[in-house]
Parts: C-alpha cells; sequence; structure tokens
C-alpha cells in the first residue's frame, strides 16, 4: 500500500473538559471516496474540521500529502484550504449573493479572474452540479438539496483535491440524497477528486462509498469496505449498518 | 450580632463579587472590540478589501436609512423648536427661536439621535446579518474557501458604516433644521425669513463641524461593536437576539461617551 | 362519537400571501390506526400537521378533528379541542424557559381540572417511559437532539391524547437512534390507542411504524395506500420518490422560501 | 414616457407602502387591545395563561438591568447638554442663573421620559423581540396554543404592564440624574453656584403631567411594537434577527413621533403654559 494521502494518528479532541475523540487514527487514499459514519454526536463532523484547521488537536498527528499539518498557523492553514474543499451541513452558502456570485467569489479572490470571467467559469461550474438554470436565484429560493449542490460547485471552485462532505444528505427526501451521492461518485471517477463524507444514511453509505470507517465511542471501531463489514463485521457495527434498535450498541444521543 | 456580621460580610462579598465579574465580562468585550479594531486597522493599511462588498454596503445602509433618518431628524428638529417655543413666546423673542434649536440640533440631539437610529437600524441589521452568518457556519464557509473573514466581511462594513453615517449626518442637519423651521411656521406661526436669519446670523460654520466630525466617531463606535457582538454571537437563533440586543446597548454606551468626551476635548 | 366524524381533510386549499401550499387536499385518519405523511421539502406536510390542530385555518375546504369542524371553531373553543390532540413539533418547540418536568406537565397544569399530585405522577411516568427518569430539573438547553425529542414526545402524550401527530419525530438521528424512536412511538400506541399521524422525508422507517401512507407532492396528494408495500405501488412517481432514483414523473421541485415553515 | 412610467411606479409604490403602514397602525392597535385583555383576563385567579410573578420577574429584567446602563447613557448626555448651553451662553451673555432652571423644566418635560424611553426601546425593546421572536420561530407560541394558552395573555401582557411600571420609575430615576450630572458639571465646569442651579421653580404641574403622559404612552409603545414585531418572526435565526431590528428602529421611532405628537397637542392646548 502506498503512503496514504491523509492520515490520523491518535488524534484526542475534547470540549470542555468531555472528550469526544479518545484515540482516533485513519488513513484516505488519494481519489478514494471514503465515509465515515457513526450514531449522533460521535464526533465525526468533529474529525473533518481539524484537517482544514478549523478546530485544533489536544494531541496525535495529522499528515496530508506526506506533510503533519496539525502545528500549522492559521495562515499555513489557507495553502490546505486550497487544495481540501468543505462542504457544510447546512451548505453556508451565502444568503446576501445569487449562486453565480456565491461561485463567483472564490475564483475573484484566488484565481485572479476578473468579475466577467469568474460569472463565465461560475455558470461553467453550475452546470457541472446542473444548477446553471438557478444561477441568478438567492439560496433562500432553493430548497436543501439545491443549495447543496450550488455549495459542491462553490467548493469546486477552488479546484480542490480533496472534498469533505458533513452529512451531505441529511435531511434531505430520497431523490435528492440520492442524485448527490451520484454528483460525489462522478466528482471522484471523472476528476479524482478524494471525497471524505461524513453520514449515518445508510443508502448513501451502501451506494458510494469505497471505504468506511465506523467511529463508535472516540475510536475507529471498524473499517473496511461496506459490504465487507456488514459481513464480517462484530454485532456493533452491523446494529448500525442494518439500523436495528436492539443490540449492545449505546447511543448516547438518545 | 455576631451572625448579623458575619451575614453582613458574606453579602458585602457577593455583591463586590458581583460586581467584580461583570466589570470583568465589560473588559472582555471592551477588549475583545479593540482587538477587533486593530486587526481592522491592520487591513486598512495598505488597504485590503472586497471593493464590491464596500459599495454594496455603502448603498444599502446609506441609502436604506435615508427615509427613516429623514424622519427622525425632521422631528428631532420640530421637537427642538417645540421646546424653545414658551421662552420665546413668553419674551417675543422671535428671533432666538431659530437660534435655539439651530444649535441643539447641529451640535447634539441631530448627531446623537442620528446615530442612535442609524445604530437601531444599519448597526443592529449588521449584527443580525453577520450573527446568522456565524451560527449558520457561513464563517467558516469563507474560511474554508481560504477567505480572510475580517478583510471580505468586516473592513466593507466598517468603512461603509462610517461614510453611510457621516453622509446621513449632513442630510439629517438641513431636515432637521427644515423641521424646526416649518413646526416654528405652523405651530407659532414664526415667519420664513424671520427663521433663516435667525439661523443664519447665529450659527457658526463650526456649530455644524462639531456636529459632523462627531458622527464620524459615532460612526466607527456603532460599526465596531455592531460587527464584533455579531461575529462573536453563541447559540442560535437566542444567540441572534441577544448578540443584536448587546450591540445596541453597546452602541449607545459608547455614542453617550464619545460624545461626551468628544465636547469636553473640543468644546 | 369521535369515532363517528373523525379526523379529516375535506377539499382543503391553503394559501400564505400568493403562494398556493395545499390544492384541494382530501385526507383521512382513522381511528387506532396510524397515517403516514411523506413528500419532499416544502410540499406542505407541516402545514396538514398545523390545520388538524387548528394552528392554522385551511383558506378554503373543511378541517375535521376528533369530530369537531376545527376550521370554523372559534380560537377560545379550538383551544380547548386541542386538549385532546398531542403535537411532536419538527424542532421539538420545548419551552427554554421550563424545566423537563415543567414541559411536560405544563398543558395538564392549565387544564385546573386535574389534582396536582396525579399530574405529577403521570410525568413522572411518562418521562420513565421516554427513558429521562433522573434528567426532570434540566432545562432544554443542556440536553442532547435526541433527549429533547424524547421530551418532546413525553410532552405530546402525557394527556393521553385521542389524537397524536409527530412532526418529523426522526429527522437528522442515525439508523439506530431512529428505529429506538419508532420502537417508543409504536409501545405508546399499542398502550394508549387513538389515532396516529407521522410525517416525515425518511420514507422507510416511517414505512416500517405506519399502517398507510400518503404521498403529497406539489400540494396534492399523490397517493394513499397502506405502508407495507410503498416500494412496489405501480404509480411510477412514488416509486421513483421512494428509491430516490433520478429519472421519472416527478421533475425537479422548485419550492418558493419557508413553506414548510 | 420612461419618466412618467417611472412616477407612475414610484406612487404605486408609495400607495402600497401607506396601506402597508396603514395595516401595521391597525395591527399594532388590535395588539394592545388583546394585551389590554389579556391583562384583565389574566387577572383571575384560574386562567390558564396566568403565570404567578411573571410581571416581576419582567420588572426585575427590564428595569433592574438597565439601571447602569440608563445611569451611564443619561448622566453623560445631562452633563454634555448643561455643558454645551453654558458654552452657548459664555459666548452670548454670560449669565448662568437661567441654565438649571430652564434645564430642569425641560428634562422633566421632555428630555428625561424621551431620552429614557430611546434607551429602553434598544435595550427592552430588542429584549423582547428577541424572546418572543425566537419562541416564535422553534414554534414554542405553536406550543403554547397547543396548551390552551393564549400567546398574547402568556407573553405580551405581562410585558405591557412591567414596561409601563418600569418607563415612569426609570423616567423619574433619570431625570433626576440628568439634573444632577448636568448641576455638578455646570459648578466644576463654569463655577455655578449650585443653589441657583438647582431651583426648580419654573417646573409647574403641567410639566410633570406632561413628562408623566409621555412616559406612560412610550411605556405602552415599548412592548407592543416589539411584541410585534417578535410575534411576526419567521425563517430560523435570520428572522429573529431580523424582528430584533425591527424592533429596535420600530420603537426607537415610535417613542420619537409620539413625542412629537404629544409635545404639539400640550402646546397647542395649554400655549404658554408647558
Amino acid at each position: 500500500m502506498s503512503t496514504p494521502f491523509i492520515e490520523f494518528r491518535g488524534v484526542q479532541k475534547g470540549f470542555g473538559g468531555k472528550p469526544v475523540l479518545r484515540d482516533l487514527s485513519l488513513d484516505v487514499q488519494r481519489g478514494e471516496v471514503f465515509f465515515i459514519i457513526g450514531t449522533s454526536g460521535v464526533g465525526k463532523s468533529v474529525t473533518i474540521k481539524h484537517l482544514i484547521g478549523l478546530l485544533r488537536v489536544d494531541a496525535g498527528e495529522i499528515w496530508f500529502d506526506g506533510q503533519r499539518v496539525d502545528g500549522y498557523t492559521e495562515q499555513q492553514f489557507e495553502g490546505i484550504r486550497r487544495r481540501v474543499g468543505m462542504v457544510f451541513q447546512n451548505s453556508t452558502l451565502f444568503d446576501s449573493l445569487t449562486l453565480a456570485d456565491n461561485v463567483a467569489l472564490p475564483l475573484r479572490k484566488h484565481s485572479g479572474l476578473n468579475t466577467r470571467q469568474a460569472h463565465a467559469e461560475a455558470l461553467n461550474l453550475l452546470r457541472r452540479v446542473d444548477m446553471h438554470d438557478y444561477a441568478l436565484r438567492y439560496p433562500a429560493e432553493l430548497s436543501d438539496g439545491m443549495r447543496k449542490r450550488a455549495a459542491i460547485a462553490r467548493t469546486l471552485a477552488g479546484k480542490p483535491e480533496v472534498m469533505l462532505f458533513d452529512e451531505p444528505t441529511t435531511g434531505l427526501d430520497p431523490i435528492s440524497a440520492r442524485r448527490i451521492d451520484a454528483l460525489i461518485r462522478e466528482l471522484a471517477d471523472t476528476m479524482g477528486v478524494t471525497a471524505l463524507v461524513v453520514s449515518h444514511d445508510l443508502p448513501s453509505i451502501f451506494g458510494i462509498a469505497d471505504r468506511v470507517a465506523f467511529l463508535y465511542q472516540g475510536r475507529v471501531y471498524s473499517i473496511g469496505a461496506p459490504g465487507a463489514l456488514k459481513v464480517n463485521g462484530d454485532a456493533i457495527v452491523k446494529q448500525f449498518l442494518n439500523g436495528e434498535s436492539a443490540g449492545p450498541m449505546e447511543t448516547p444521543g438518545f | 450580632m455576631a451572625n448579623l456580621i458575619s451575614r453582613m460580610v458574606t453579602a458585602t462579598a457577593a455583591a463586590v463579587t458581583r460586581v467584580g465579574t461583570s466589570a470583568l465580562a465589560v473588559a472582555h468585550e471592551v477588549g475583545g472590540i479593540a482587538v477587533l479594531a486593530g486587526r481592522v486597522l491592520r487591513r486598512l493599511i495598505p488597504p485590503r478589501l472586497d471593493g464590491r462588498e464596500l459599495w454594496t454596503n455603502l448603498f444599502k445602509m446609506g441609502n436604506g436609512s435615508v427615509p427613516i433618518i429623514i424622519l427622525t431628524a425632521f422631528f428631532s428638529g420640530g421637537l427642538m423648536t417645540l421646546q424653545s417655543a414658551p421662552f420665546v413666546q413668553k419674551f417675543g423673542a422671535t428671533a432666538l427661536a431659530g437660534w435655539a434649536a439651530g444649535y441643539a440640533v447641529l451640535r447634539e440631539i441631530g448627531p446623537i439621535l442620528i446615530a442612535l437610529m442609524f445604530s437601531g437600524r444599519v448597526g443592529a441589521n449588521n449584527t443580525a446579518e453577520l450573527a446568522t452568518m456565524t451560527v449558520t457556519e457561513q464563517l467558516d464557509g469563507l474560511r474554508a474557501l481560504a477567505i480572510d473573514p475580517i478583510s471580505f466581511l468586516i473592513v466593507p462594513r466598517v468603512l461603509a458604516m462610517i461614510v453611510a453615517l457621516f453622509a446621513l449626518t449632513v442630510l439629517g442637519d438641513l431636515v432637521a433644521l427644515g423641521g424646526a423651521a416649518i413646526v416654528a411656521h405652523t405651530v407659532m406661526g414664526i415667519e420664513w425669513a424671520t427663521m433663516y436669519y435667525s439661523f443664519a446670523d447665529n450659527l457658526a460654520p463650526y456649530d455644524v463641524l462639531h456636529g459632523l466630525y462627531k458622527s464620524l466617531a459615532f460612526g466607527f463606535a456603532i460599526a465596531l461593536t455592531s460587527c464584533y457582538f455579531g461575529i462573536s454571537v453563541k447559540g442560535g437563533s437566542t444567540g441572534v437576539g441577544r448578540a443584536v440586543n448587546a450591540a445596541v446597548v453597546a452602541a449607545a454606551v459608547s455614542i453617550m461617551l464619545l460624545d461626551f468626551f468628544l465636547t469636553y476635548l473640543t468644546g | 362519537m369521535s369515532e363517528v366524524a373523525g379526523t379529516e381533510l375535506r377539499n382543503v386549499d391553503k394559501r400564505f400571501g400568493g403562494r398556493q401550499v395545499l390544492r384541494n387536499v382530501s385526507l383521512k385518519a382513522l381511528p387506532g390506526r396510524r397515517l403516514g405523511i411523506i413528500g419532499p421539502a416544502a410540499s406542505g406536510k407541516s402545514v396538514i400537521a398545523k390545520l388538524w390542530c387548528g394552528l392554522e385555518r385551511p383558506t378554503s375546504g373543511d378541517v375535521f378533528t376528533l369530530g369537531h369542524r376545527l376550521s370554523t371553531l372559534p380560537e377560545l373553543a379550538a383551544s380547548q379541542q386541542r386538549a385532546r390532540i398531542g403535537m411532536l413539533f419538527q424542532n421539538y418547540a420545548l419551552f427554554d424557559f421550563l424545566s423537563v418536568l415543567d414541559n411536560v406537565t405544563f398543558a395538564l397544569q392549565r387544564r385546573g381540572d386535574i389534582p396536582a399530585d396525579e399530574i405529577q405522577d403521570r410525568a413522572a411516568a411518562r418521562l420513565r417511559a421516554v427513558g429521562l427518569a433522573g434528567s426532570e430539573h434540566k432545562f432544554p438547553s443542556q440536553l442532547s437532539g435526541g433527549m429533547k425529542k424524547r421530551v418532546g414526545i413525553a410532552r405530546a402524550t402525557v394527556a393521553k391524547p385521542e389524537l397524536v401527530i409527530y412532526d418529523e419525530p426522526t429527522a437528522g438521528l442515525d439508523p439506530v437512534t431512529t428505529q429506538k424512536v419508532y420502537d417508543l412511538l409504536a409501545s405508546d400506541h399499542a398502550q394508549t390507542g387513538g389515532t396516529v399521524i407521522a410525517i416525515s422525508s425518511d420514507v422507510l422507517a416511517l414505512a416500517r411504524f405506519v399502517d398507510d401512507i400518503a404521498f403529497l407532492h406539489d400540494g396534492k396528494i399523490r397517493y394513499l395506500g397502506p405502508a407495507a408495500d410503498i416500494e412496489n405501488v405501480p404509480d411510477l412517481a412514488v416509486r421513483q420518490f421512494v428509491r430516490g432514483e433520478q429519472h421519472g414523473p416527478l421533475s425537479q421541485h422548485v419550492p418558493t422560501p419557508a413553506e414548510d415553515a | 414616457m420612461a419618466i412618467r412610467q417611472s412616477i407612475h411606479r414610484s406612487i404605486y409604490n408609495l400607495g402600497s407602502k401607506a396601506i402597508g403602514a396603514v395595516t401595521v397602525v391597525r395591527d399594532l392597535w388590535l395588539l394592545f387591545i388583546g394585551a389590554i385583555a389579556g391583562v384583565l383576563r389574566t387577572m383571575r385567579r384560574n386562567d390558564p395563561s396566568r403565570r404567578p410573578g411573571e410581571i416581576w420577574r419582567q420588572m426585575h429584567s427590564m428595569g433592574n438591568r438597565s439601571l447602569v446602563f440608563l445611569i451611564v447613557t443619561l448622566g453623560f448626555i445631562g452633563m454634555v447638554m448643561v455643558y454645551q448651553s453654558c458654552l452657548q451662553l459664555a459666548r452670548v451673555t454670560g449669565d448662568y442663573s437661567q441654565v438649571g432652571p430652564q434645564f430642569i423644566r425641560l428634562a422633566v418635560s421632555d428630555f428625561a421620559p424621551t431620552l429614557t424611553s430611546l434607551m429602553l426601546a434598544t435595550r427592552v425593546g430588542a429584549g423582547i423581540a428577541a424572546e418572543v421572536g425566537s419562541m416564535k420561530v422553534t414554534e414554542q407560541v405553536d406550543a403554547l396554543r397547543m396548551c390552551g394558552v393564549a400567546p398574547i395573555d402568556f407573553l405580551i401582557s405581562p410585558r405591557l404592564v412591567a414596561s409601563f411600571v418600569v418607563t415612569i420609575v426609570l423616567s423619574i430615576l433619570a431625570c433626576g440624574i440628568m439634573y444632577g450630572a448636568g448641576g455638578l458639571t455646570a459648578h466644576y465646569s463654569f463655577g455655578v453656584n449650585l443653589n441657583i442651579f438647582f431651583d426648580p421653580s419654573n417646573v409647574r404641574n403641567s410639566h410633570v403631567i406632561l413628562g408623566l403622559i409621555k412616559a406612560a404612552s412610550f411605556g405602552i409603545a415599548i412592548p407592543i411594537v416589539s411584541g410585534y414585531c417578535g410575534l411576526a418572526a419567521h425563517g430560523s435565526s435570520e428572522g429573529v434577527g431580523r424582528a430584533t431590528t425591527a424592533a429596535v428602529i420600530g420603537s426607537s421611532f415610535a417613542v420619537i413621533a409620539l413625542d412629537f405628537v404629544i409635545s404639539t397637542l400640550a402646546l397647542l392646548v395649554m400655549p404658554g403654559g408647558v
């Protein structure tokens, strides 16, 4: 196996004295669609926010493309953030800008394009996610699924090598959810974008994941291809992947 | 007796602690605002800000506030005339009506009321907007796009608010004098010309300037407090409301304090 | 008596300003059974829930709830009828100025016809049933999302309502917790009977809980039938929605803002 | 042609704005009547919307917690006003004997209630709108209705009573603070004799009554305007933000406009008397 593209080694993180990540280690290969799954409140989103420096580790190491990044300054993280894009749970489009302006924003800031070029490029990106018909709408006028697709287009504007998705399908109806899934898979297959997806949506996991890491009690409890986990995994993993209420698993979120 | 004394001591200690903690909290906020001011200033030399954001905000804050500022200024000019009315009527000193109203409006009531209304409309709106962006992670979204939230969001807003409040105060001064004249004419039956000469003879350019440069300081204070409380919001929809509340209160206090010190410093 | 006229919407239209949210909707919830309502975001599901509680009034058409024509009842009388309805709000809507226990007892205390110790006993029993014994004196801000949801369930069911409406009881929950919530709702219903209405966009989990499912699309009821074979109904639109297929009769749905709010 | 169209459009816009304003005023009036009815209803011991101690709690949160804020702001504004008047007089006559008596007359009949209420409009108004608004968007208002409780009786009525009392009390207090701070400024900066400054002989009963009428009407206007904004909130956190800002600007403006109306009426009813 080649050296991993992204690696977490023994990461610990707590909030207000309460440990969330106790000793988390995982590795992601280039070009993979990698899922981080687990119950609510287990620290999935917390994990990925460390990679772009929105949170800082209490202990442990984070490696990205052969470099150790956990001790980076805010300025050094700027460099990482241009290579790693993040799609937030509630899409974080700027309410005051149209979709086209939202997508054009990082282009104007980073690619040195003028306003007109940025706008043209933004339309191209919106076409990629099939949202170009809505380029002049404001985020508040669209459904959640459409907002999420526009947010993906905005993240793509930075030509990221890695994209982080925080619960991309939660709260969406099935049609919108599968559409997002297809898009994530397509970006990985056609553009080689490594995807790190936080989710507990079973159809997504079985639909598009190459590998999944199952988080439980602050650690990676099990890791592997989704089908293999379901077959070989222990009772706790199986309970989660089958969505059963009865089983050995403790769910502090409930 | 000893019991009573010990109880009094405990109560006093508790009161002192309470005063101490709230003083600490205030110091904490003031410190936060100062740090933000530093960050904003650092991005001004050399200027690193988003031009488009500056223009949209200027338009939104300036243009959008014109109606409310006109109404406020008109009423405050009128009110000042009403207040001087008994005096003027008693002594028949119609020539002084414009002076009393104009002086109060240009130097004090005008800039303060306009600044308070500006803080209520623009400052509060700005806090709500930034707070909403913060609780919905839009600020993290900016950072994730490798865009500096201060130079993209805060600096244009601070500049826009200072410029807008200054321009609105100029407009407000004119409207307030007009309001004073109209009320003097309709309520007290003073001639237009009397009012005009009363303004022209008794008011020096410095009276106007005094109010205007105060408005620059007010604009800066409103901008900083409203941005600070917007981006340091905590806790969902309740938090947004609380942030707005804190921002308008802090802006009102700083307007009064600044007014006092600027008046003393410059006369 | 309530069994006779039942709980139903008859030819209901609902507009907010210029937006038509419901078009000529007729839907019946049968006593003793569980009705599920599914549909894309902003298709008007939550509006139906609020119509049945009398929190919203239809623009035209009739709303019957537990044998009363709620659409024409004055607010005061409607307010009395609501004592017979339990509602779990989409975002729980817990009173954040009250403790967990006070949230659950609040409605019973307002009625004024139940002795204080009975109220306490009932609330304590309900909190035990949802697994929150010991958290009585916490405040909503100190609870996790799942715990808030359970307080909401306890509050909705403490008055032994004849009709319970659950609006998105499992939104955002992981599969295991989702199933635990539905287990809880099912055991409640088995004990108390009455009518249950559940709204969700998580179709498959909902289908395991309810008897019948109504599919709401674009303000109209497109399908109403048994939940068991929802995955295999002949209507292509329903199948497309349930399976999340990209191609089919359902076009991309563009909602106008805040329809579902 | 284009000009005529744009004129048409702006007339149309003005018209619809005017209709909107009339609707808002009517809704505010209805809310006011509803809240008064709620006050009367909740006086009954077993009314479901009654919450024992709620008025006290509201008075505490509005009054006690505005105290420092008011003392600071009104103290400073009193100082500045007197300072400015003295400065101006120094240029013209140099006779400071009328500064105090005129100042207290103005403070009683206008400055104290108006400035107090303007300050309360920001603090109390924003607070009410934030609380009620976040209850509205989190559906707690609907949950209240599910529990058989009338939201206006439960949320607005106690705040109306509390604000009415608190605004009057704080206006009286603020008057004292302005007067005191102003007197000290005159004394220390311009050497005005304190006995001459603190001479209330200019204040007549009509001034006191006018000041109290103003304080009372502002005290009613603030909770009604902000409660209205709170209850009209929709959306999520940005809805609460909108409601809060609307409450601040709406209740501040209500104070200024009411002040103008009441002052004009007073002058017309009692020319020279006020």
